[in-house]
């Protein structure tokens, strides 16, 4: 049984730490603030997801599993909100530099779509 | 080289930053800044001496701890006073400068007379 | 099992580190801003595999603040920064 | 070098380099950005070193409150910064600068390096003074049992700095209420968002204070959380900060101390020594004081945040 | 008095320790809350009683002839925090709660909320900060731990910074932030050597430390980076920054309070550290280097106040000075046969001459802020007839400026003969000419303003503002008060020969006295501003004699003028400050 966990935790922290490397790649190659800013909330929460998952296992008791899911609830929620928040400010401060489709979406935006799929489009993107 | 090595030069080599940012950056705001980085410095000294004296079952010796969380406490109060000053220095003037002589700061110039 | 997750913790803290330095550069604040994002989940990450490397279970608390507020800073420079000093402009 | 001092290496290279840039950054922005980053892991480090309670308190003030004063205070001072950096002191004023903060840093490391070892250490002392209090967790204990001398100043220093932010206010408005007005779409996301993390907020902060007694926690932990969140409450607009003269939120600001002091006194009589606690009721006693501290706590830091009043009761 | 430390046990009378910081303490939480027009009253009233519990220390101090101690807690140390008074915290704290009080009566106009409104704000920052200090000082003069001391040293300067910029004028807005940053840069250095001090010895109490401390690397560092940050808190040359704007700006009850009693803090816990905490550590380099940097601040500190142009600015640069006459202490206090610090005389001269100037410097602070407030100006030069018009205020501030000369029987006076008698013991001469050049320099800055306050008026002078007699009387009180301190029985607390006050003795002093007068006189008339004055003198030929050494003597001064501003640049203080960290260390290094 342990040695399934154990298993199970080592797989669950290596996928979020592949998650994390995705996320910095992003960073360091995406051309322009949007898109690094959600290569970096999608991918790192999704990163920490994992690793949360992987230390579940290992928590000592209910109430600290608890927890731990807990903190990944609240960043998914802080996360997303203020990553829209910051896309805005980015979007207010340089208004010449994109001018594409989900530049208007974004504002609209509620935050409950959190961490969904809006990689795709721009990834793309014309730096 | 055990953590309360590493972390001592590590805050050895913050003190040093801070204070050279603390003396050499005409802007008050890095200035506060640099003393919010020296203070961390030193809150780690106190941490590795917290460290060092392990003992007890207990991972560190709890005095220095608190007296982390009381300099902490201070700090930040110390910091909020000074960043409410430069505000309020840069509402009432429009620039933010400790230079004694850039304000009409009075006896600065006997020999006008 | 603990190497395993102190490699893992390393891995993380590097990549963390590489980020910040992307994000720190700029160009704008927004980049900049971003810095407390990338502490806000690699940072806890980190905490959370550090606290079970070192058999510190109380890590979970310091991770649940900084969930609370590694992202307030955030906040507060869309507030003040992006529409300067009147922190009046509505969203 | 084994594995885990490689990883105190990497953790400690990465908040050194962050350090760095909060010195040379050449824009006090980013260099407050960093400074942010910097605070956030420091908390890694003080877990790494065993101290929870320290960490708890760095990540709620660096990363919190004060990464939010220092950027508003960044944001707002941009206009000032090109003129002030023409005063910057010349190379050889920096060289000798640099030199001269080296040598002393150099100073201070060897004498960390060369503490004597065994290390001097009170814990043996604390742990036999724990069965006095009850309380299991040791940092409290010195916070409120054995040094609460410090911790009852520190909560003045408190007071007076949030005395001191006041004092800059412009006379008219004495008695009105601290900052500017935050206005926000009542239905955007900072408004979902000030309406969602309060409660959790408050939750936490709480459980911070109430696990205190044995597990890292304490007041001021808790306190900063609640200030944050009733900050997130200000800035989206859903709540106004209460003028400075009202006399709810002057006891508000008093309780704390008042409290601690009225304990303090009470053990002259009850235990035979100011600040001293009768046998038996140290852990319900600790914990009212705390209680009323958080609350002390939450709200002048709160309001430190919120600077000096600069608008009259109904604007 | 040796101290002997007092450890495990609370003696007798510790619990007036106890009050001695709660009732200000109290004070501030109920003024805060109360609030209204009530804080002034609440202020006035724990007036008396902090002044009482004081005296009470003091007697008791003399009666049980030693420290009295008490448990916080009852902790005992290291893990516990003891409150400890001994013969200099009696002297403090009396002297401190005398000044507070009559500044609370000088205030007491000045900081009344108007009538009509509910609470102002400078009454609301004035009082509650003030009580603050007190309670800040009290636990400075009464703590015995290194890191309660810093928390006390924190809250006093929390409480000092706002009353710099009181009236919200920018330029002392801008003093108030170059105090408060400069201040923080000495605490973080206090700060860290208490670390370094805690992982060598394991305890920051006192007692306790002065047991077990001894020369290794860490002690080292950290004895030269805790005197480096009070210097810098004390503003000792060069470390002074911040002083001039700061004490010249504020208003005169503040400045009074921050000038007589501020500084007095820090410079009694290096007093604490040097003395009862290592005082076989630091030897003899590092007190000449302490010494030295005295000398070079009664020298700049006085030359330039002697060039000033502002009555204020004048006494905030006399600060300068006196802050360094108390250092020149440390070296004359140096006992080489047991090759440490020694509590002898010179330790008691210094602390007589921090009272005797808190006491005088409050009462000429406040003399100014009269003459500023009556006349709507301090110029030195415009102070023409104003002998005539405020007779008791310049009364007030020539008592005061005769008393920090040395004029018996005032506490500087006595100060004075005993440092010289420790600096003939101990054959220094050139600390003993140091001394001497002190009183001389003072006498120049009082001649300088008595000579224009007594001259005749340029014009009529008209009043602004009806001076009251309470405000004048608070003044003249303190003064008298300095220049009598040298009558009070100072051996029950401090290593003072016991003396029977001979009227040969007292005619000896006057005529000791008239040197620096004399002196004094000279050096105002080559260095001050003297607008046409001079010029109109009765004998002209007099002036074209003078005139050339004038001119040298301005030269001169103007060169040190330049120098001074130069130091007071931030980067350069800064330097200056970690230069004297380096110093400090390689001093005590070579003892060792």
């Amino acid at each position: 049984m342990s040695f399934v966990l154990d298993i199970a935790t080592i797989t669950a922290v290596a996928a979020g730490a592949f998650f994390f490397l995705a996320g910095t790649v992003g960073l360091l190659r995406f051309p322009d603030t949007l898109t690094r800013l959600h290569a970096l909330t999608k991918a790192d929460n999704l990163g920490l997801g994992l690793v949360v998952l992987g230390l579940l296992p290992l928590a000592g008791s209910v109430r600290e599993g608890l927890k731990l899911i807990c903190i990944w609830l609240l960043v998914l929620l802080a996360g997303a909100t203020v990553s829209q928040l910051i896309a805005r400010a980015a979007l207010a401060s340089e208004p010449h530099r994109r001018r594409g489709d989900h530049v208007v979406r974004a504002p609209e935006a509620r935050p409950q779509w959190g961490s969904s799929a809006f990689a795709a489009r721009d990834d793309g993107g014309p730096p | 080289m055990s953590a309360a090595t590493i972390f001592g030069l590590c805050a050895a080599a913050a003190i040093g930053l801070g204070l050279y940012g603390l003396i050499t950056n005409p802007q008050p705001l890095r200035k506060i800044l640099a003393f919010n980085l020296l203070g961390s410095g030193v809150f780690l000294i106190f941490g590795v001496v917290a460290r060092r004296g392990a003992a007890s079952g207990f991972g560190g010796d709890p005095v220095p701890q608190a007296l982390v969380i009381t300099g902490i406490v201070v700090a930040f109060s110390a910091t909020a006073l000074a960043v409410a000053l430069l505000l309020r220095l840069f509402q009432a003037t429009g620039s933010a400068t400790l230079r004694a002589d850039a304000s009409p700061s009075p006896g600065t110039d006997p020999d006008a007379a | 099992m603990t190497e395993f997750l102190t490699a893992a913790l390393g891995f993380i803290l590097a990549m963390l580190a590489l980020g910040l330095v992307r994000i720190l550069r700029g160009p704008g604040d927004a980049d900049r801003m971003m810095a407390a994002q990338l502490i806000g989940t690699g940072g806890i990450a980190a905490l959370l595999l550090l606290g079970t490397v070192t058999g510190v279970p109380a890590a979970t608390d310091v991770a649940l603040t900084l969930a609370l507020l590694a992202t307030f800073a955030s906040i507060a420079f869309v507030k003040k920064g992006a529409a300067g000093p009147e922190s009046r402009e509505s969203e | 070098m084994t594995i885990a001092s490689a990883l105190e290496v990497v953790l400690a290279a990465v908040v050194l380099g962050l350090a760095v840039w909060t010195i040379a950054a050449r824009d006090t922005f980013s260099a407050v950005a960093g400074f942010v980053a910097y605070g956030l892991l420091l908390a890694l480090v003080w877990v790494r070193l065993d101290a929870v309670d320290v960490a708890l308190t760095e990540a709620a003030i660096s990363g919190g409150l004060g990464g939010v004063l220092l950027l508003g205070a960044a944001a707002r001072l941009r206009t000032s910064e090109t003129p002030t950096s023409a005063e910057r002191p010349g190379g050889m004023l920096r060289l000798e600068a640099a030199l001269l903060s080296a040598a002393v840093a150099a100073a201070l490391a060897a004498a960390v390096l060369f503490l004597p070892d065994p290390a001097p250490t009170l814990a043996p002392a604390a742990a036999e003074g724990a069965a006095a209090t009850g309380l299991g967790n040791p940092v409290t204990n010195v916070l409120m049992a054995f040094r609460a001398m410090d911790t009852l100043l520190e909560k003045i220093v408190l007071l007076l700095a949030l005395v001191g932010v006041w004092s800059l206010a412009p006379d008219p408005f004495w008695g009105g209420r601290p900052g500017m007005r935050h206005y926000a779409d009542p239905q955007g996301v900072l408004a979902f968002l000030a309406r969602l993390l309060p409660p959790v907020g408050i939750v936490v902060g709480i459980y911070l204070l109430w696990v205190s007694a044995d597990h890292p926690g304490g007041a001021f932990q808790g306190g900063t959380i609640l200030a944050a969140m009733w900050l997130l409450v200000m800035m989206a607009g859903l709540e106004d900060a209460p003028p400075v003269s009202r006399r709810w939120l002057r006891l508000l600001l008093t309780v704390g101390p008042v409290v601690f002091l009225i304990v303090g006194l009470g053990g002259l009589w009850l235990a035979g020594a100011f600040l001293a606690y009768p046998p038996g009721y140290a852990k319900p006693l600790i914990v009212a004081i705390e209680l009323a501290m958080i609350l002390t706590i939450a709200v002048t830091l709160g309001l430190l945040m919120a600077g000096a009043p600069e608008r009259s009761v109904e604007q | 008095m040796m101290p002997h430390p007092v450890l495990d046990a609370a003696t007798t009378g510790g619990l007036l320790l106890v009050l001695a910081l709660v009732v200000p303490l109290v004070s501030v939480l109920v003024a805060f809350t109360v609030g209204g027009r009530q804080i002034q009253r609440i202020a006035l009233g724990t007036m008396p009683l902090g002044l009482a519990i004081a005296i009470a220390i003091a007697v008791v101090v003399w009666q049980t002839r030693g420290p009295l101690a008490y448990l916080l807690g009852g902790w005992a140390p290291p893990l516990g925090v003891a409150l400890r008074a001994d013969g200099l915290s009696a002297v403090m704290m009396v002297i401190t709660a005398l000044v507070i009080c009559a500044v609370g009566a000088f205030a007491h106009a000045d900081f009344c909320s108007p009538v009509g409104s509910q609470e102002a704000r400078a009454p609301f920052a004035f009082w509650i900060l003030l009580l603050a200090i007190w309670g800040a000082l009290n636990t400075i003069f009464l703590a015995g731990d290194l890191f309660t001391l810093y928390v006390a040293l924190e809250l006093l300067t929390f409480a000092a910074v706002p009353l710099v910029c009181l009236d919200g004028r920018p330029e002392t807005i801008q003093a108030a932030l170059r105090y408060l940053l400069f201040a923080l840069l000495g605490s973080v250095l206090y700060l860290v050597s208490t670390a370094l001090l805690y992982g060598a010895y394991g305890t920051l109490d006192i007692a306790l430390l002065a047991l077990r401390v001894h020369p290794e690397s860490a002690t080292l560092v950290a004895a030269a980076l805790i005197t480096v940050g009070l210097l810098a808190k004390t503003a000792l040359f060069p470390l002074h920054l911040w002083l001039p704007p700061a004490h010249a700006g504020a208003p005169a009850a503040a400045s009074a309070i921050l000038s007589a009693l501020v500084v007095k803090g820090s410079f009694f816990i290096v007093v604490r550290v040097w003395f009862d905490v290592m005082p076989a550590l630091p030897g003899i380099a590092a007190a000449q280097l302490l010494a030295g940097l005295g000398a070079a601040a009664i020298v700049f500190g006085s030359v330039v106040a002697l060039r000033q142009q502002r009555l204020k600015l004048l006494i905030a640069y006399s600060t300068l000075a006196q802050i360094g006459y108390l250092f020149v202490t440390f070296p004359l206090a140096f006992d080489y046969a047991s090759a440490q610090l020694a509590r002898g005389g010179a330790l008691a001269g210094g602390l007589l001459q921090a009272v005797s100037h808190a006491t005088a410097k409050a009462a000429m602070f406040m003399a100014a802020g009269l003459i500023y407030a009556a006349l709507g100006h301090d110029r030195i030069t415009g102070l023409g007839g104003v002998a005539r018009a405020l007779p008791l205020s310049v009364l007030a501030f020539a008592l005061g400026g005769m008393a920090l000369i040395g004029v018996p029987p005032g506490g500087a006076y006595l100060a004075k003969e005993l440092l010289l008698q420790a600096a003939a013991e101990t054959e220094q001469w050139w600390w003993a000419a140091i001394i001497q050049a002190g009183g001389i320099f003072t006498g120049g800055y009082l001649v300088l303003v008595l000579a224009h306050a007594l001259g005749p008026a340029d014009e009529p002078i008209k009043l602004r503002v009806d001076v009251r007699w309470s405000q004048e009387a608070a003044a003249l009180a303190l003064a008298v008060c300095s220049l009598t301190l040298g009558l009070l029985p100072w051996e029950a607390y401090l290593s003072v020969p016991r003396t029977t006050p001979s009227t040969s003795l007292v005619f000896e002093g006057l005529l000791s006295a008239l040197w620096p007068v004399l002196g004094g006189a000279v050096l105002a008339i080559l260095l001050g501003h003297w607008g046409p004055r001079l010029t109109r003198a009765p004998s002209q030929s007099l002036v074209a004699m003078v005139g050339s050494i004038r001119r040298t003597a301005l030269v001169l001064g103007r060169m040190v003028e330049r120098m001074d501003g130069t130091l007071r640049q931030w980067p350069a203080a800064g330097l200056c400050l970690l230069l004297l960290t380096i110093l400090f260390g390689a001093a005590t290094l070579a003892r060792h």
